[in-house]
Formats: structure tokens, C-alpha cells, sequence
């Protein structure tokens, strides 16, 4: 059973005795999206860093291309971008300079054209040489998102991406996630919007706030 | 007229830039003559003190240094005072020109004072009242200038630098009387300042002259200073891209 | 001045900042245990030789005591200014001066009142002679307020800033020096049999002003800080 | 002048270094303020200029 | 001419010599509602934090009830309630403890069942004495919106209030904004969510940005 | 270990904090600020006699400067916790071992290279003799290394939780007292004129065992401060 993408099997989380989720499985390929749903407090942001490795405290498998995350880090991660809650730019450092070395930690080498045409991608060209510090908010989340176009990979997981991104940008940003998925690529993001996505996908909902 | 409309009149960049202009070769020629005269003078001309011999010339410096290092300072929170109650803009521009030369001139007086401690009291250094004051101006400068260059927005710096120049202002006589008080404690008899008497009316002139020499080129570099600075703020202005354009 | 509403806002302010600080720990813990620490540091750099230490005590135990004060001093406002609460402060139709001197005090009473009740069991440690111990606690209560006041100006005007901490330092540590001189010197006096009464005094007279009039310059420099 | 010679000038009886690296100091730091406020205005002069290059080229092309 | 709301005249403000909007003028009356819309970094936040009063670099002229603002920022800030981007909450303490202070600092004495219901009406019931570090980025905001029902105002600016919110959260905001303005309060706010509000309301548009 | 690959991610790494650090100015330049104003506080505090402070200079120079390389280590990867950047460190393929190596030494460049550069002017002022000089900068240097490495443990370790500043002096000075022996035992021992040879070769060792080692302890406290 060679299933070459993201397989949850019977994952548990819980805090402060609250049982976030329980008996949670689900598949993710290559060519997939999924939208995990649900109320504020139901556990998304937990799910998405038990997926990406961040978070240890959970029980049940998670499995990469048939094998245990725990065993195969390095492929794992080799394959992963996450884009969390928080910016991960430098405010002083230029989103240029911030993606320079976004790159380089992931061991990508001299690609300043990649990086001014991922800027030109999300909107901020003209803005390249300007610290951080005196964007605004969406146009922050817009430098961390470029990251999606300078550093290849198979698998996004995406938390709360839309947030602080106006319409028009929410719009384009949809466009790269299908035109993403469409050439392969799986996708898991949390998002309150309602998703106008061109292809299929499948919504894993938390459901509401359990109490235990 | 009011006292407003005069600030407005000072307090209007253009027009200060434009007085400053015609202030400026004056106070170069007279600041250099007065001060490059009145060391020719000292260092050549003045005859030895009886007690420390040549290493007295030092004092055609030391001592203007020290004055004026210590002037620019309380100039420094009258400024920020003056932005913070009538919100002039140009007295924040004064205000942050001062501090690098203020803190130059500090670091001139215990750089020379250091040197001319050495022969007279065979030490580099003290920790004498005088100096150690002068050591603590030292300090409020750096601080005036680290805050000023932490803040990416330059008014809040501006605002925030005033704050800082009247909260240290009102701190400065109470800072000297205190280490004067600490000093006295403390004062070994071997060292003291040698006091005003022993100078001799020969030896006070070329010490005026100096003196007034660095009023003069501190007036010089606070106004460079300045200019520069209404030019960068005032960049997107059409009178100032005229000037630097030439049109 | 005795306006029960202002009295409740004082009070208000000043249980919210005390409860946050305990719940956390280490807010009061640490600059305890950092005046502790570096005061034992001291006989492992300088020697561990009684007499000498004795002589130097005053000294060392001051200073220590106005770093703690000072490092401390960096965090008045800024989880407020974080988590957004000074905003909430500023745009209260309240006054600021209450807040902030509530603030302020509540800081000092996590702070530096806990430093100078332990600072008789460092004197032990450095070899203070036993006539120190009650003036360096007085002086240190005294002292440690006014020191809190002041710095909490610097803390006002860096808190917008990213990277606080050692700026605050240069800020105000050269405004420290009249409360050092004095507190150092009230314990020396003590030590030598004199009168330290004047020292204390003057510790006295900086403590009411610096409570008076900081609050002032402390409302300003949050105005600034957060108008950027 | 006070001295016998210019040798006895440098040397002020033993004093001449100190006297001399104070003047020579004070030389040096008066002068950095000059160059200091001297490359101030330039910075502020050449982005002076660029403005202007900016504004020049930018209505170009809105015509 | 005694307008009884909100008054903007010729309003101009600029960030490194980019202008973020000028000659902008507008009113906001008593029982209205008013969106600023724009893209990211148009100067949304920069013009909320203005009319606040809690930035002073701008041009131009801020009436409150006919009066400047500047002349009676006493009287305008008792009937202002404004709601940034910041949580406004400290981590270690309790919602209830939070909101207690918010309370408190406004001059508000005594008022727990106030403050209950507040919370009931978030839907963080529950969660009162949990320490607010412990709750999902969206139970925080809603800690932070509860202050909209202890503190009795007559103004309401809120920037992206809708952020981290849930989809069933969004249609409750907008249904308390829908029951303030017509209990005669007036609201400006920012979103970049489509507000979809029973009332008639208007948008200022920051448009797109303008390079000078 | 002469992979290119590596080599030229501890470059990028090594560039951007040292560019960041450089732009904001106050990072580096505070710490020695501090270094030189709280060592003239101790003359307030202590009395001006030159011999007794000529005396005292070693140790004082040597837990000042101690106290303002743990001070500025707060820093090492606050600001890269704060805005996320740590995650992306931790989610790279890359090994975490070069990167944190390149952050210490970047930040060991920007806070303790300079202070112990500085530091025989500060023995002038605390009337250090000349002989001091050489071995009280040479044992800086390395010394301040190793406390750079150990003092990033105890950053890493605290970097998760709110409020770290005075926490990390509590995990991290015991940790620095033997730096502190031998370093000031350097400075001692070459003013008595003495041969101070081994106590800087121990402190080389000290160096090398914690540039080596460090990184590995840093590395795993970096993954359980993210893992909460
Ligand atoms: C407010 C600052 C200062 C003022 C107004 C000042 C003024 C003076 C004056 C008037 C003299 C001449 C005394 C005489 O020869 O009769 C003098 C001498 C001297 N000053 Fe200063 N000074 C200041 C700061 C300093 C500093 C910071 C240092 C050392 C770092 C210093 C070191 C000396 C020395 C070594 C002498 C010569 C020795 C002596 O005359 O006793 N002074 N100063
Ligand atoms: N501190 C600052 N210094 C310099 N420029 C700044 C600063 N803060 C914001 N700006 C600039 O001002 C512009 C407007 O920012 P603002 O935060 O008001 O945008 P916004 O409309 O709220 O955008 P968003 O929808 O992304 O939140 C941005 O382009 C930004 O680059
Ligand atoms: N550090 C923590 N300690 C204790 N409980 C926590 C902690 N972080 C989160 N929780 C709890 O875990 C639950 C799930 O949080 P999580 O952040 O995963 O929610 P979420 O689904 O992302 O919500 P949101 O849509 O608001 O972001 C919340 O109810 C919260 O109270
Ligand atoms: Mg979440
Ligand atoms: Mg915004």
C-alpha cells in the first residue's frame, strides 16, 4: 500500500484535559487540497503543527509516503512548507534580504531572480529594498507568502493564509493553490473564509468544542 | 508682534536656512582665526606656568572644550523644551544637530584632560568631581543620540529626545552637586585643582580668545549640522530641490 | 486628589499589575534571584577575603541592587505595550497620571521592595558589619523607588522600540548616580559610626520628587512611544 | 615667541608629546565634525537629486 | 451647523513621502455605519489610529460633535470605543480579570454580571477563569470584542474586528453592529471580509496605492 | 565538514544577523555601553582611591563585562522566536547544527569581540596597571566566546516563554563562574607579575569545548521551546 502522500491514522490531542480531537484519520495525495474547518478553539492550529512536526503531544500515527514522520524528518521536511500564525520575516531586514535567507536555511543557493519574481507574484515589487517594519500587515503576510514560489516543494500546509490579505489578493492566492495542486502539489490550510476553489476538495471539520 | 508669529517666522525652515546662509562665512572665518590665533598664541607666546611648566598650554583647549561641551547640553533640553511646548519643527532639528557635537566636545574635554592629567597629577585618570561629571555628560549624550538613532519614525525620535534632554537637564545640577558632595567625602590631598588664582593675566588671553573661538565653531557645526538636516526633511519641497538643483 | 474614583482606578490598576506579576513569578523572582547571584559573584572575581569585602560591601550591594532595579525595570510597560493594553490606557477618558504612577508603584512593590527586605541576608554574605544592615535597608527602600520611577521614564520612552533592554541602560543608568552616591554613602557613614541621617534623608527628598514628577514625563514618553 | 628655537618649541621641556597630541587631537575632532557635516549634506543632496530624477522620468511617462 | 457625529475634513497623511490618502473628507453620523475599504498598505489602520486619536501625524481636520478633536479629547474619548489590531489582553490572566481592568481603567466600577453576560454573549462561557494564553488565536479576539458590550460608548472603530473569527462568529458580529447602529451608535470599520449588514451603510475607499 | 553546502548556509546565516544587528545599531552597540557605564558606576559606589580601586579592577572589570555578554544573550533568538523565523530554522531540511553555530558566532562578533576590544580603555578608568592590559583583553576575548555559546543554551532554553530576561541569569550564571575564576585570575596573576599562561590556555579550552559542544544542547532547547 504505496499511498505517496500525508496519512493521519487515529490521531488524539488533547489540552488541559479538553479532548481537541480523537480517532482523526484522513488521506492527503498528491493533487489534493484539504480545508480543515471549524470553530474557533477546536484545535486547527494544533493539527497543523502536530502535522508539520513542530508539536510532539499527540498519540496515534502520522504517516509520509507510507512511513512514520518520526522515522524519515529529513525527506519529510525536504517536501514541507509551513506557513504559520506568525510572520517569520525580520522587521528591520528588507523582504528581499528576509527571502535570501528563508532560502539559504533550506539550502537553496543563489536565486535572487526566483525571490523578485515570487515578490512580483504577490504584489510587492517596488517594496523589495524597504525594511520590513513599515509595511503594513496584509503586505507582511504577503512577503511570507512569496516563500510559496521561491522554495520548491510537494506539500503546503497553511495556516490562516488569507489573514489580513484583501479581496482581490484572497482571490489570486486561491488561483496559486489550484494551479499548485493541479501540478501535484497536496495542500492542507485552515481558513474562515469560504474557499472558492476551482477543483474538488475535501474539508476535514473539527466540529465544535468538545468538553471532557 | 506675538510671541507665535515670531516662533512661526524663526521657526520657519526656509527662512533659517536661508539667514543661516549669510551667518555662515562669518562665524567660519571669525571661529578658525579665534581659535587657530589663540593657540598660536598660547602654545609659542605665553610663558610656562611656575608650577607645571609647558603641559599648562593644554588648557587653550581643555578648558573651552569643557565649557562649551557642557553649554551645548543645557542648549540641547532648551530646544527639545521649546519643540515640545510650541511644537516647532525646527527646534527638533537644532536638537538632534547638537548632540553629535556636543558629545564630540565632551569627548574632547576628557580626552585632554586625561593627557594633561597624566604629567601634572601622574595619572590618566580621576575620580574627581569635575571629571567624573563630565564623564556622566558623556553618558547623556550617548543616550540622547542611541535613542534618537532606535526610533525608525524621525518626530517621535524628536519628541522623544526632548523628553530625554529636560528629564536629564533638570538631572545635571543635582548629578555635579551630588558628585561634588561624594567627592569631598572622599578628596585624597594630593590632588586637587590647582584654582583660578595662579593664572596669570598673560596666560588669560590667549584663553579668551580660544574660548570664544569654540563658541564660535560650535555655533559653526550646530548651523551645518542643521541645514543639512532641513534639507533632508524638507527633500520633497520645492524651494529645497531648487537650491540643490539649481533651477 | 481624594476623589474615590480616582482611588479605585489607582487601586485597580495596581491589583491587576500585582496579580499579573505573581501569577507569572518571574517577574518578582528574578531580579531577587539576579541580585543574589551577581552579589556572590563578586567574592569569586575580587577574592574572598573578609575584611576587604567588608570594606567594599556598601558598594558592591548598591550597585548590584540599582542593576536589578534597572534590568527590571525594562518590563513596566512592556507587556502593555504588546499585548496592546496601553492603547486601552491612553484612550481611557481617565487621566493618565493615576494609571501610570499605580503602575509604577505596583512595579516597585514586585521589585524593589522585595530586593531591599533581602538585602540584610547579602550583607551577611559580603561580611557587612551589623550597624550597615538597617540603613542599607532603608536606603534601599527609599532608594529603590525613586530609581523605579526614574527608570520607569526610560521604560516609557523605549518601550515602542524594538529591542529595549540594554538602551534603557544607557538611557538612565547616568540619572542612577545621585541615588547611588547617597544610598552608598548612608551605609558607609553607618559603618564608620556617623550620622546617615542627612543621606536618608536626601534619599527622602529624591524618592517624593521623583514620585511626583516622573508620573508626568512617564505619561508624555508613552504619548510618544505610541504615536509612531 | 616665548621659545628659544623651534626644536625647543616641539619639546616644551619634556612636555611636548602631551601638549602636542592634545592639539593634534583637538585638530582631528574639530575636523571630523567638518567632514561629518560636510557628507551629511551631500547624502541629503544626492537624494535630493534622485528625487528630482524621479519626478522628472515619472511625468514623462504620465504624458 | 451642529453635526452630531464624526467629521472629517480634507484629511491628508503620508508615510516616506508616500501619500496614503488626501483631500479625504467624510461624516459619520449617529446610526451609521461606515466600512474603510482598500487593499493592503492603502492606509486603513493609519487613518483608524488618527481618528482615535492616537496618531498625530496628519493633516487636515477632525470634528467631533462640531468641536475639534484636539479641543476635547476628555469628551471624545469617553464615547469613543476603539478596538486595534493588538489582543489588548494580558496572557496570564483571566478573561475575566481582563475585562475587569478594561473596566476599570474606562472609570466603570462593579459591574461582573455586566461582564458575565459580555462573555456569555461571545461564547467563552466557560472558559472565564482559563488564562487567556490558553485560548485559540480566535477565543482571544473574542475576549478582546467582549469589551464592546461592558463599556457603554457611543462610537465604535474597530480594525479587522473579523480576524481569527469563525464563520458563525462573523454573523454574529455583524448582527451586535446591526443592533448598535440602530440603537443610534455610530461604527467605523475596516474588513476585508464582504460585510453583508441588514442596514444601509457606506464605504470609504482608500483605493489603491498612490506613489508621490 | 568542508561541504559547500554548509559552509555557505553558516555564511547566509552568519550575514543576516550580522547585517540585522548592524542596521539596528542599538544590539551591539548597547552591551558596551553598558560595559563602560556600570564599570564607573563602581568608583561611586566603592570611593575613588586609585590603589584600592587598582586592586579591585580585575574582578570588577571581568563580572561586568560577564554581566553585559549574559545580558545581551537574551537576544540570540528572542527576535527570531518572536516573529517565526525559529519555526522555519527548525522546519529546514538543512541540519540545525551549522545554524545555530553561525547565530552564536554572529552574535559573539556583535556584543563581545567589541566590549573586550574596548576594555583596556575601561582599565585606564578603574586604574588597571599596564600590565593588566594584554592578558585582560586576550582572556576577554576567549572568555566572552564561551559565554557567548553557554549563555545561547539558556537563551534557547528560555526563549519560548514570556517575560525570559532575568530567568536566563538564573540558568546561565552558575554556569559562568568558572569563565569568571580563571578570567580574572589572568588579569591577577599577570599584575603580580606572574606567569598567566594557564589560566588562558584553560580558558581556551573552555572555548573550544563550547563551540563544539553548545551548539547540540542549543539545538535540542531550541526544539522543546517550539514544541508547546
Ligand atoms: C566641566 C568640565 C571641566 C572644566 C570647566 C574644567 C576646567 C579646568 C580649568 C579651568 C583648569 C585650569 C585650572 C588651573 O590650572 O588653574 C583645568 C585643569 C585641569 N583639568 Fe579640567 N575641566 C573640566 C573637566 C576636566 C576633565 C573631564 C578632566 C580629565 C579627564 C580634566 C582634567 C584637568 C587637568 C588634568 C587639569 C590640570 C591640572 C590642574 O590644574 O589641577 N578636567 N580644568
Ligand atoms: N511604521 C511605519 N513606518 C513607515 N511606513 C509605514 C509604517 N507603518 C505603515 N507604513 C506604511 O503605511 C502604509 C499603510 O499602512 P497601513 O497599516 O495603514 O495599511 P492598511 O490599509 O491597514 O493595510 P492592511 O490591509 O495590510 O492592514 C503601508 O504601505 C506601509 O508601508
Ligand atoms: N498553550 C496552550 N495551553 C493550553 N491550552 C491551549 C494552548 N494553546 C491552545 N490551547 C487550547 O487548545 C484549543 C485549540 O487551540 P487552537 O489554537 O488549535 O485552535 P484553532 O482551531 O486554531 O482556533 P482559531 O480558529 O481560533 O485559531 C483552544 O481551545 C485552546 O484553549
Ligand atoms: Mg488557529
Ligand atoms: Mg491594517
Amino acid at each position: 500500500m504505496a499511498t505517496t502522500g500525508l496519512e493521519i491514522k487515529q490521531l488524539f490531542s488533547d489540552r488541559d484535559d479538553r479532548v481537541l480531537f480523537s480517532e482523526l484519520s484522513f488521506q492527503l495525495n498528491a493533487g489534493e487540497l484539504i480545508q480543515v474547518a471549524g470553530p474557533n478553539g477546536s484545535g486547527k492550529t494544533t493539527l497543523l503543527r502536530i502535522l508539520a512536526g513542530l508539536s510532539s503531544y499527540y498519540q496515534g500515527e502520522v504517516l509520509w509516503q507510507g512511513k512514520s514522520l518520526r522515522r524519515q524528518r529529513h525527506d519529510y521536511l525536504q517536501q514541507l512548507l509551513y506557513i504559520g500564525h506568525g510572520a517569520g520575516i525580520k522587521a528591520v531586514l528588507s523582504p528581499l534580504e528576509n527571502l535570501r535567507w528563508s532560502c539559504a536555511v533550506r539550502g537553496i543557493r543563489k536565486n535572487d531572480a526566483n525571490i523578485f519574481s515570487a515578490l512580483e507574484k504577490v504584489g510587492l515589487l517596488g517594496f523589495e529594498e524597504q525594511p520590513c517594519f513599515s509595511l503594513s500587515a496584509g503586505q507582511q503576510r504577503r512577503v511570507n507568502l512569496a516563500r510559496l514560489f521561491c522554495i520548491p516543494s510537494k506539500l503546503w500546509i497553511l495556516d490562516e493564509p488569507f489573514t489580513a490579505i484583501d479581496l482581490a489578493g484572497v482571490a489570486e492566492i486561491e488561483q496559486w493553490l489550484s494551479d499548485f495542486v493541479s501540478e501535484g502539489g497536496a495542500v492542507l490550510l485552515t481558513t474562515h473564509h469560504r474557499l472558492s476553489f476551482s477543483q474538488d476538495f475535501s474539508v476535514v471539520d473539527l466540529g465544535a468544542m468538545h468538553y471532557g | 508682534m506675538s510671541i507665535s508669529s515670531t516662533f512661526h517666522k524663526w521657526g520657519s525652515p526656509r527662512w533659517f536656512y536661508q539667514f543661516s546662509g549669510r551667518l555662515l562665512p562669518w562665524l567660519a572665518f571669525l571661529s578658525m582665526l579665534l581659535l587657530v590665533g589663540g593657540a598660536i598664541w598660547g602654545l609659542a607666546f605665553v610663558p610656562p606656568d611656575y608650577k607645571q611648566g609647558n603641559s599648562f598650554r593644554i588648557i587653550y583647549i581643555h578648558v573651552p572644550a569643557s565649557a562649551v561641551a557642557m553649554g551645548a547640553y543645557m542648549t540641547m533640553a532648551i530646544a527639545g523644551a521649546i519643540h515640545l511646548i510650541w511644537r516647532m519643527k525646527l527646534a527638533a532639528v537644532v536638537m538632534k544637530s547638537i548632540a553629535p557635537i556636543g558629545a564630540a566636545l565632551t569627548f574632547l574635554a576628557l580626552l585632554t584632560g586625561a593627557v594633561w592629567g597624566k604629567p601634572t597629577w601622574g595619572t590618566w585618570w580621576v575620580w574627581d568631581a569635575r571629571i567624573t561629571s563630565v564623564l556622566i555628560l558623556f553618558f547623556l549624550y550617548l543616550g540622547v543620540i542611541a535613542l534618537h538613532q532606535a526610533f525608525e519614525n524621525r518626530d517621535a525620535a524628536a519628541k522623544a529626545c526632548a523628553v530625554l534632554a529636560i528629564v536629564g537637564a533638570v538631572n545635571i545640577p543635582i548629578i555635579y552637586w551630588s558628585v561634588d558632595w561624594w567627592y569631598s567625602l572622599h578628596q585624597p590631598a594630593s590632588i586637587s585643582f590647582t584654582g583660578q588664582s595662579t593664572i596669570h593675566s598673560s596666560m588669560l588671553r590667549p584663553l579668551m580668545a580660544t574660548l570664544a573661538g569654540m563658541y564660535l565653531f560650535f555655533g559653526w557645526m550646530l548651523l551645518l549640522f542643521t541645514r543639512a538636516e532641513i534639507l533632508d526633511r524638507e527633500r520633497n519641497t520645492r524651494w529645497v530641490q531648487n537650491i540643490v538643483c539649481g533651477e | 486628589m481624594a476623589d474615590p474614583g480616582l482611588i479605585s482606578l489607582v487601586y485597580a490598576v495596581l491589583r491587576r499589575d500585582v496579580v499579573a506579576s505573581l501569577r507569572r513569578g518571574n517577574e518578582w523572582s528574578n531580579p531577587l534571584v539576579f541580585f543574589v547571584m551577581v552579589c556572590s559573584l563578586f567574592p569569586l572575581g575580587i577574592g574572598p577575603q573578609a575584611d576587604r569585602l567588608a570594606e567594599l560591601a556598601p558598594g558592591i550591594l548598591w550597585v548590584v541592587a540599582l542593576l536589578a532595579s534597572l534590568l527590571a525595570s525594562d518590563s513596566v510597560f512592556r507587556g502593555d505595550f504588546d499585548d496592546a493594553s496601553l492603547e486601552q490606557m491612553l484612550l481611557s477618558p481617565q487621566p493618565l497620571y493615576p494609571q501610570v504612577l499605580a503602575k509604577t508603584l505596583a512595579h516597585w512593590l514586585m521589585t524593589g521592595l522585595p530586593l531591599s527586605l533581602l538585602s540584610p541576608l547579602l550583607g551577611g554574605l559580603l561580611h557587612l558589619p551589623v550597624e550597615g544592615m538597617l540603613p542599607l535597608m532603608a536606603s534601599l527602600i527609599l532608594g529603590t523607588c525613586a530609581l523605579s520611577f526614574v527608570g520607569a521614564i526610560g521604560a516609557a520612552l523605549t518601550v515602542g522600540l524594538r529591542k529595549g533592554g540594554l538602551l534603557l541602560s544607557l538611557i538612565v543608568l547616568p540619572l542612577y548616580v545621585p541615588v547611588l552616591i547617597f544610598g552608598s554613602s548612608a551605609v558607609k557613614t553607618a559603618i564608620e559610626g556617623g550620622v546617615y541621617l542627612p543621606q536618608l534623608a536626601m534619599l527622602g527628598v529624591f524618592f517624593l520628587v521623583a514620585t511626583a514628577l516622573a508620573p508626568l514625563a512617564i505619561s508624555g514618553a508613552l504619548r510618544i512611544s505610541l504615536d509612531q | 615667541m616665548y621659545f628659544d628655537n623651534f626644536a625647543a618649541l616641539i619639546a616644551m621641556d619634556g612636555h611636548g608629546g602631551y601638549v602636542w597630541f592634545s592639539y593634534g587631537a583637538t585638530v582631528t575632532i574639530l575636523g571630523i565634525l567638518v567632514i561629518v557635516a560636510g557628507q551629511r549634506r551631500k547624502q541629503a543632496e544626492r537624494q535630493i537629486r534622485s528625487i528630482v530624477r524621479r519626478k522628472k522620468t515619472s511625468s514623462f511617462d504620465s504624458k
